[in-house]
């Protein structure tokens, strides 16, 4: 017979003892239920299953199930399969044979399920890669069976006066089977019917994909702690499924996919129970599911979202159907065999963050689990750290007593069902208290109001007020009938009420993080659930509470009894030495802890879990539910101090001087929005004229030198002719006949006019003298240019006539004054050829006999630069005047009277880089006077000097009218300055 | 080779290899360096100023680098004009509106798309080069001015910051930036467009003021560098210049 | 009217039209100007491609490797390769590519200038200043000697001074703001003066050249305008 | 990628401004840059290319996108394929090429440099309004000075004094003042080119 764990000490008791021998806590409700022998449970059940309510399908059920052994065992096969085979061998072994009936069901029940989900090979080696099926059953046994162990002694010692809970007890028993269940549901979900009775009788099969998982992934986690939690998420699996197949919180499936397993696990059974009947009812617990989803049970919002329920659904069943499911096992199977398809990989990943394909919506059902076991499970077994330091923050306690689950302290108290909690939970191999939870989540769709919060936990907001009175739903309704009532007012509550209920409840026995779901709880609508979860993620240490509150009701009554005995009878024995382990810290600090848990640790005192505790009060609660629960503060401090949003006045107190400031800003963007006034064309339009007049006064100067005629102003005297034209002159004169002359265009087509005007009496004398010209030009219109300015000349009188002179154009010298430079060592390599060839004869430029290549720039008796940029005349006389002064070739330039001042330093310079030079129109018009024959230079003078004058005038006045109006503007701003 | 040409190239060598080793140790010295202050320039101040308006405005900066040649001497004043642009690029790279650089030669249009780019991908590596950013508007001195024109007025330029190689065409470009109300910033190498700029333009730099751009917008220790190097040569030169008129009068007297 | 007048006359036509549409510029930007611009600029950049064609790609690339293959594929093949690697610039994608072509142009460019001002400017500009007050130098230039020293001392001034103005440094003195010192001050000051006669000038020989080009520019108006009278009266 | 090819074309610009800058100071170590001068040349050739392929890209670009003007787009490259042909065929200096020179081009751009006239003089009238101080006095001064010295006045002639005055001051102060921007303008230069020898300046990229 095995001792009882004090829930407060943690240590043993005889099962005889009413107080623990050592905390003297209540280990026993006085006047407990005896829940003793199956017999009992059978015996109600069997009153039960008389009962006329029970719907028509439920009745065919049974010998359904008998058929459905069959193809189940022929499709057992894989290590999953095999593993629960066994187990179930283990579970039914000497097992009366009342008990025997309707376990053999849940068995039988089982074998389909799994006949299912054997499709993924990897579930079994996901479960604990190269053990055989049957150790992992073993194991699993292993290892809940030392808290199973206990079961049997607590089952007899339920609460007190409890002749009321019989019916709810009968109705938690008969749940495993199907019709049992339907029995139960007039009982205390009466409240539910409204929205159809048979809704919540459809829930189990919902949490059935889980139970394919459970088997394999429990192995893994071989904590029966561990399980005992996982059994609250089932009991709210089926809002959450809803709410999380929308959000598909992927990351968190590959870690929690071990803890997984236990919920799963329990379902499998109930499911193939329920399942051919429940086949055509799908939509329907779906849509429950969903008005859970819609965080609320108002009904529009659950039919606002039963959509996206039947849409994940259907998904489901596609790919259930891929992987061979039964034929009896329609619709839902697939879902399931879907499932431990990837629970299984996730599971062998230990926890790596599963595929993407995996984190879609046929992982939705999965989702809530993930969630939970990120809660409970896995945080318990990897990160004890994560969930006791909620308890240790709650209650500073004895470490023994931290290390306490909330839920095993209340249980600890002994009142009522939860005396018997602990043992309860861990007795219940998860897969059957998850099933049995089915009952409790089943009513949740209607009965939660923030679509979290399941609804008996809701209506414990009432109730919470005074602590001694906060009881579940389902144990008030065990307690009056009439609270049977209440339901139906939180079932109509605003999500609002919902949270406010849910609220007061927290203070004292629901778990922070429903709390903190209620309040996170968007308004109504399918994601509304999502920041919720994200919350709870954040604080996963308070999720063990969730599973007390859900768990202990259903677990408890539900499993304790018969059949776990056998259990713990048959294997569970040895490992009860193990029973610390839940509870004790060799259980709770694996060293081991993955890199990806750890990064999932909240750290302390991180997340708003820390808003709903209260460590400064330590005061354990002295009776009532919480009785031996720490840190109870009373509801109002709670629900005003840390649940409920402070309230604003929503009217604005404003001054006068505010509202002044107001009236100016929507003064300012009155302002803004009217169009500004354009300074903009009175300037223009002055501009315009000015420039007008401008043009016009030149136009009129130049038409009225045309029409005046040319020689109107007087050809400069020798005497007044610049020395360095006189140079250049000199040059020429003392060049002889035919020698070869390099000209270099550079200068830019648009000082043409000037340039040509001022080289033509240059060239006209070069011309006249039959030099022997090549034509060069750093500019791309050089040829062009040096093609029209020769031609020019040529069409002067007596050049006209002359023979065809020896005239090249070479080209273009790329690359400025590198170009330059390479042109200079070798001219004959850089430009070799005549752009003017007509044919082969003179293509060649330096065929000349005057021309011998190898002598370069040497060749040349004179370079003449006709440029109008100072800069090219400067390269010229860099790049070549070393050459060329080393070999006494005379430099000319004629430049344009902008480059000028730029080029007369090398004119200046000792000795003189450049020979001589002639500047602009004014040098063309010396040149030509020197040369004694009128040109174009000439031809521009009159017109030129003219426009000059013009430009001299317009100059002097423009500047004098701007210097003053200038000075009188500034003295003008200097006086408003000064009278500012 | 002649005694004076091997003196020349010696004296060349020698105050090059000088004034690089100078940069260097300056260069290497750039943090104190950046300490101390230069003579204002107000053109390069109201840069800074344009260029963050340019932003906020969602105007275009306009950079005209010109058109120097990039294989001749004239080519200093062209990699002065891509420093700036790259400054200007490099500020104004978040604006919805990145700069324009127009160039009147292949070879410094290649490099101002190259520095955009560069640039621009290194504020936003996914952004795709746009070849309109730097282009060539025209190869001869007034096409490229005149392809500049259109630039000023369609492309919604609130600065035009005018820095490379120019002739008086550079006239119609600052005529167009005065237009359409932006602020011109010129400055070139050419000593007769310098003189057009400093008639035409809002803030125009002269002679050695445009290859002091890349120090007074911040560009590279190297930049502030060259400026005291450029200063300690100024001041030798001064002082040879001096000596050198004195030692051919005295000799003479 | 043989085909050679046709053509002069068709493109004095054009020339006459080119001219008032680019001249109206001066009264705002407007579609004439812009139509003319983008004329010229097509043109001008045809012109230009094909003088390069001619002067690099045909006479010294392609020519040369088609006359003597066997001598002139080492001296012409590097660089027609280096150009064709710089034609990746053209695609978006393989622009990056070419920067090592780029890298090399850049080099010998800031060679090209440092030689250039170097040898070419700082050289014989200095010995241009110093030879300012060198009397060897005097050619007898109207004014006599003494005059001549003025004018070298003149430049002699305004080429230091002109320096001095550039100087870029400033003195720093704690808790003050940096200024210029005094000496360099003044000295750049005159340097200005000196600076703003040189740009003076300067503008003035550019605004010179303006005007030549608007006397060429009237003057063809001009003689466009009787032409055509003269047709027409030959015509009646 | 990017940090080995920024340092290869950095030692590539360097290598070759070296050879290039030793045969500029010493003419007879001109085989050490004859060649890469000469490669320098055609690749600037080639750059134009590159510069003209942008400039059309930017028009075609225009045309496609039916962007405002881009019937000027449309003109220029009309323009630049005739222009290409014209020269193409007959020589750039042959009848066509001349033709298209001589009645477009030239006009053209003689035309832009006449409009200059207005716009110099609209600007150098105001410059005294826009700046204070006495340097825009001198400038204009001297500008004044220059023009009335440049040529003999209208129907009167040369006035000695005046041309000798311009000549004075353009041979004298402003080549003074010329000598000592143009030294200044080398250290600039001599600063920049420098910088790209020793590697701080990379406008290459890479």
């Amino acid at each position: 017979m095995a001792d009882i764990i004090c829930p407060n000490c943690g240590k043993n008791t005889p099962a005889d003892e009413e107080l623990c021998q050592y905390c003297y806590t209540r280990l026993k409700p006085s006047g407990g239920l005896p829940v003793g022998g199956s017999d009992d449970l059978m015996g109600l059940l069997g009153s039960q299953e008389e009962g006329a309510d029970v719907p028509d399908w439920l009745r065919t059920l049974r010998p359904e199930d008998q058929e459905e052994l069959g193809p189940a065992d022929q499709a057992a096969g894989t290590e999953s399969d095999s593993a629960m085979e066994g187990q179930q061998d283990e579970t039914l072994g000497g097992q009366p044979p009342a008990e025997e009936d309707w376990m053999s069901r849940l068995e039988g029940e089982a074998l389909p399920d799994f006949s299912v989900s054997e499709a993924p090979a990897d579930s079994g080696e996901a479960t604990l890669p190269g053990v055989p099926p049957d150790e992992l059953a073993g194991l699993d046994w292993a290892a809940e069976t030392p808290v199973e162990a206990p079961g049997p002694e607590v089952t007899p010692s339920q609460g007190s006066g409890f002749e009321e809970a019989l019916d709810w007890l009968s109705s938690l028993e008969k749940e495993p089977s199907a019709d049992e269940t339907g029995a139960a549901s007039p009982d205390f979900l009466a409240p539910t019917e409204a929205e159809g009775g048979q809704d919540w009788l459809s829930q189990p099969p919902k949490e059935e994909p889980l139970g394919e998982v459970s088997l394999s992934d429990e192995t893994i986690q071989a904590e029966p702690g561990a399980a005992e939690e996982q059994i609250s998420p089932a009991d709210e699996l089926s809002d959450w499924l809803a709410r999380l197949g929308d959000q598909s919180v992927s990351t968190y499936e590959g870690k929690e996919a071990g803890a997984f397993s236990p919920m799963a696990d329990e379902a499998a059974p109930d499911f193939s129970v329920q399942e051919p009947g429940q086949t055509p009812a799908e939509d329907d617990w779906l849509s429950s599911l969903q008005s859970g989803a819609a965080s609320g049970p108002i009904s529009e919002e659950t039919e606002a979202s039963s959509g996206e329920q039947a849409d994940w659904l259907s998904r489901l069943g596609s790919e259930g159907f891929e992987s061979e499911a039964p034929a009896p096992l329609e619709v839902t199977p697939p879902a399931e065999s879907a499932l431990p398809l990837d629970f299984a990989s996730e599971s062998s990943e230990a926890g790596l963050q599963p595929p993407p394909g995996e984190t879609g919506e046929e992982e939705t059902p999965v989702s809530p689990f993930t969630f939970d076991e990120q809660v409970l499970g896995l945080g318990e077994e990897s990160t004890p750290a994560d969930w006791f330091s909620e308890p240790a923050q709650a209650a500073p306690s004895p470490a023994a007593e931290d290390e306490l689950p909330d839920w095993l302290r209340q249980a600890g108290e002994g009142e009522s069902p939860f005396g018997a909690r602990p043992a309860q939970q861990s007795t219940a191999p998860d897969w059957r208290s998850g099933r049995i939870e089915a009952q409790p989540s089943s009513g949740e769709p209607e009965a939660e109001p923030a679509g979290e919060t399941p609804d008996w936990l809701g209506q414990l907001g009432e109730p919470a007020v005074e602590p001694a009175q906060e009881t579940p739903e389902w144990l008030g309704q065990i307690g009056e009938p009439a609270i049977q009532e209440e339901p139906t007012p939180a079932l109509d509550s605003t999500p609002e009420e919902a949270n406010f209920a849910a609220l007061n409840l927290d203070e004292g026995a629901v778990p922070d993080w429903l709390a903190k779901l209620d309040i996170n709880a968007a308004p109504p609508g399918g994601e509304s659930g999502v920041p919720a979860f994200v919350l709870d993620e954040e604080t996963s240490p308070f999720s063990p509470d969730e599973s007390l509150e859900e768990a202990a009701p259903v677990g408890e009554f539900g499993q304790a009894p018969d059949w776990l005995n056998q259990i713990s009878g048959d294997q569970a024995l040895p490992p009860i030495e193990e029973q610390p382990a839940p509870t004790g810290e060799a259980g709770l600090a694996p060293a081991e802890l993955p890199g990806w848990l750890e990064a999932m640790r909240p750290s302390e005192g991180e997340g708003s879990g820390a808003i709903f505790r209260d460590t400064s009060d330590s005061r354990i609660e002295a009776a009532g539910l919480l009785a031996g629960v720490p840190g109870i503060l009373p509801v109002e401090q709670e629900v005003i101090g840390g649940r409920k949003p402070p309230v604003y006045s929503i009217k604005l107190h404003v001054a006068q001087e505010q509202q002044d400031r107001v009236d100016m800003l929507k003064e300012l963007l009155a302002d803004e929005e009217r169009p500004a006034v354009l300074p903009a064309p009175a300037t223009l339009t002055t501009v315009f004229i000015l420039r007008l007049l401008i043009l016009g006064v030149f136009i009129l100067g130049a038409i009225f030198a045309f029409w005046a005629g040319v020689q109107q102003t007087p050809t400069p005297g020798a005497g007044s002719i610049p020395q360095e034209v006189l140079d250049l002159r000199m040059v020429l004169d003392n060049l002889s006949n035919g020698a070869p002359v390099l000209i270099a265009f550079d200068y830019e087509p648009a000082s043409a006019p000037e340039m040509e005007a001022a080289a033509m009496g240059v060239i006209d004398q070069l011309l006249l003298k039959g030099s022997v010209i090549r034509a060069v030009s750093t500019t791309n219109s050089g040829a062009a240019l040096a093609k029209r300015m020769l031609g020019e000349a040529l069409s002067m009188p007596d050049l006209s006539q002359s023979p065809p002179l020896n005239i090249a154009i070479l080209g273009y010298i790329p690359g400025g004054a590198a170009g330059l430079q390479a042109f200079g060592r070798d001219p004959a390599g850089l430009l070799p050829y005549n752009l003017e060839s007509t044919d082969n004869s003179n293509l060649n430029a330096w065929a000349e006999p005057v021309f011998n290549p190898v002598k370069g720039l040497a060749n040349f008796k004179l370079v003449l630069v006709i440029t109008d940029n100072g800069d090219t005349a400067r390269s010229w006389v860099e790049q070549t005047s070393s050459q060329l002064q080393s070999n006494n070739i005379p430099l000319l330039m004629v430049v344009s009277a902008q480059s000028e001042p730029l080029v007369r330093p090398y004119y200046e310079t000792n000795p003189r880089q450049v020979a001589g030079m002639a500047t602009g129109v004014m040098g063309g018009v010396f040149m030509e006077s020197l040369n004694g024959r009128d040109g174009i230079a000439r031809r521009y003078m009159d017109a030129y000097s003219l426009t000059l004058m013009v430009a001299v005038l317009l100059l002097v006045i423009g500047s004098l009218v701007n210097l003053v109006s200038g000075q009188l503007a500034l003295n003008k701003q200097l006086k408003g300055e000064a009278k500012a | 080779m002649s005694a004076a040409e091997l003196f020349v190239g010696l004296l060349g060598l020698g105050f090059v290899l000088l004034f690089a080793i100078l940069l260097l140790v300056f260069t290497a010295l750039g943090g104190k360096q950046q300490l101390r202050p230069f003579r204002e320039i107000p053109a390069f101040q109201k840069l800074r100023r344009a260029v963050g308006l340019a932003v906020e405005s969602g105007t275009r900066l306009h950079v005209s680098l010109g058109r120097a040649d990039l294989t001749g001497p004239d080519s200093a004043v062209g990699l002065a004009g891509l420093t700036v642009l790259e400054r200007a690029t490099r500020a104004a790279a978040i604006s919805d509106r990145p700069p324009i650089a127009t160039s009147g030669e292949g070879s410094l249009a290649t490099l101002s798309q190259e520095s955009l780019d560069s640039m621009l991908r290194s504020v936003s590596p996914d952004r795709e080069p746009d070849p309109s950013a730097g282009r060539l508007t025209g190869l001869t001195p007034f096409s490229y001015a005149a392809g500049v024109i259109p630039v000023i007025h369609d492309e919604h330029i609130s600065t035009n910051i005018i820095l490379g190689h120019f002739g008086p065409e550079v006239a119609l470009i600052t005529e167009a930036g005065e237009r359409v109300g932006s602020l011109t910033i010129a400055g070139t190498d050419q000593v007769s467009a310098q003189a057009v700029i400093y008639a035409t333009a809002q803030e125009p730099l002269v002679g050695e003021d445009v290859y002091a751009s890349g120090a007074y917008l911040g560009a590279s220790p190297a930049h502030v560098a060259s400026l005291r190097v450029q200063d300690i040569f100024r001041w030798a030169l001064i002082i040879a210049i001096l000596l050198g008129a004195l030692a051919r009068l005295v000799h003479l007297l | 009217m043989n085909l050679v007048d046709a053509a002069d006359l068709i493109g004095a036509i054009i020339g006459f039209l080119l001219t008032v549409m680019v001249a109206s510029y001066l009264f705002g930007d407007n579609a004439l100007f812009r139509l003319a611009v983008h004329l010229f600029i097509g043109v001008a950049a045809g012109y230009a491609t094909m003088i390069v064609a001619y002067n690099i790609l045909w006479y010294q690339l392609l020519v040369p490797l088609l006359v003597s293959p066997l001598e002139q594929v080492l001296v012409v093949g590097p660089p027609l390769l280096l150009g064709l690697w710089l034609l990746l610039r053209i695609s978006k994608g393989t622009a990056r590519y070419a920067t090592p072509v780029l890298a090399f142009m850049v080099g010998v460019g800031a060679a090209a200038a440092v030689g250039g001002a170097v040898k070419g400017t700082l050289f014989p500009q200095m010995d241009a200043a110093m030879g300012g007050l060198d009397l060897d130098l005097f050619g007898g230039q109207s004014g006599g000697v003494m005059f001549w020293f003025f004018n070298g001392l003149v430049g002699l001034v305004g080429t230091v001074t002109t320096l001095v103005y550039f100087h870029f440094g400033m003195r720093a003195r704690s808790g003050q703001p940096a200024r210029p010192r005094p000496w360099i001050d003044i000295t750049g000051m005159i340097g200005q003066g000196f600076i703003a006669v040189t740009l003076g000038a300067l503008f003035a020989g550019v605004y010179a050249s303006a005007l030549a080009a608007f006397v060429e520019r009237s003057y063809f108006l001009w003689n466009f305008f009787w032409s055509l009278v003269g047709r027409y009266i030959s015509i009646q | 990628m990017k940090a080995p090819l920024l340092l290869v074309n950095t030692a590539i610009a360097i290598s070759a401004g070296l050879l290039v800058l030793l045969g500029y100071l010493f003419p007879a170590l001109g085989f050490l840059s004859d060649a890469l001068l000469r490669w320098a040349v055609i690749l600037a050739g080639f750059a134009l290319l590159v510069g003209m392929a942008n400039l059309l890209s930017v028009h075609i670009g225009n045309l496609r996108e039916r962007k405002k003007g881009s019937l000027y787009s449309l003109v220029l490259i009309v323009a630049f394929v005739a222009a290409l042909l014209a020269a193409g065929i007959s020589t750039p200096t042959g009848g066509a090429a001349m033709w298209i020179f001589q009645n477009i081009q030239l006009p053209v751009e003689a035309t832009l440099m006449a409009i200059l006239v207005v716009t110099l003089a609209y600007s150098s009238m105001r410059l005294l309004r826009r700046r204070s101080g006495i340097l825009p006095i001198i400038f204009v001064t001297t500008a004044f000075v220059v023009l009335i010295g440049l040529a003999p006045i209208y129907a009167y002639g040369d006035v000695p004094f005046l041309s000798s005055l311009r000549g004075w001051i353009s041979q004298v102060p402003a080549m003074a003042g010329a000598r000592g921007i143009l030294i200044g303008v080398a250290l600039g230069t001599i600063a920049t080119g420098l910088r790209v020898l020793i590697g701080a300046d990379r406008p290459y990229g890479g």
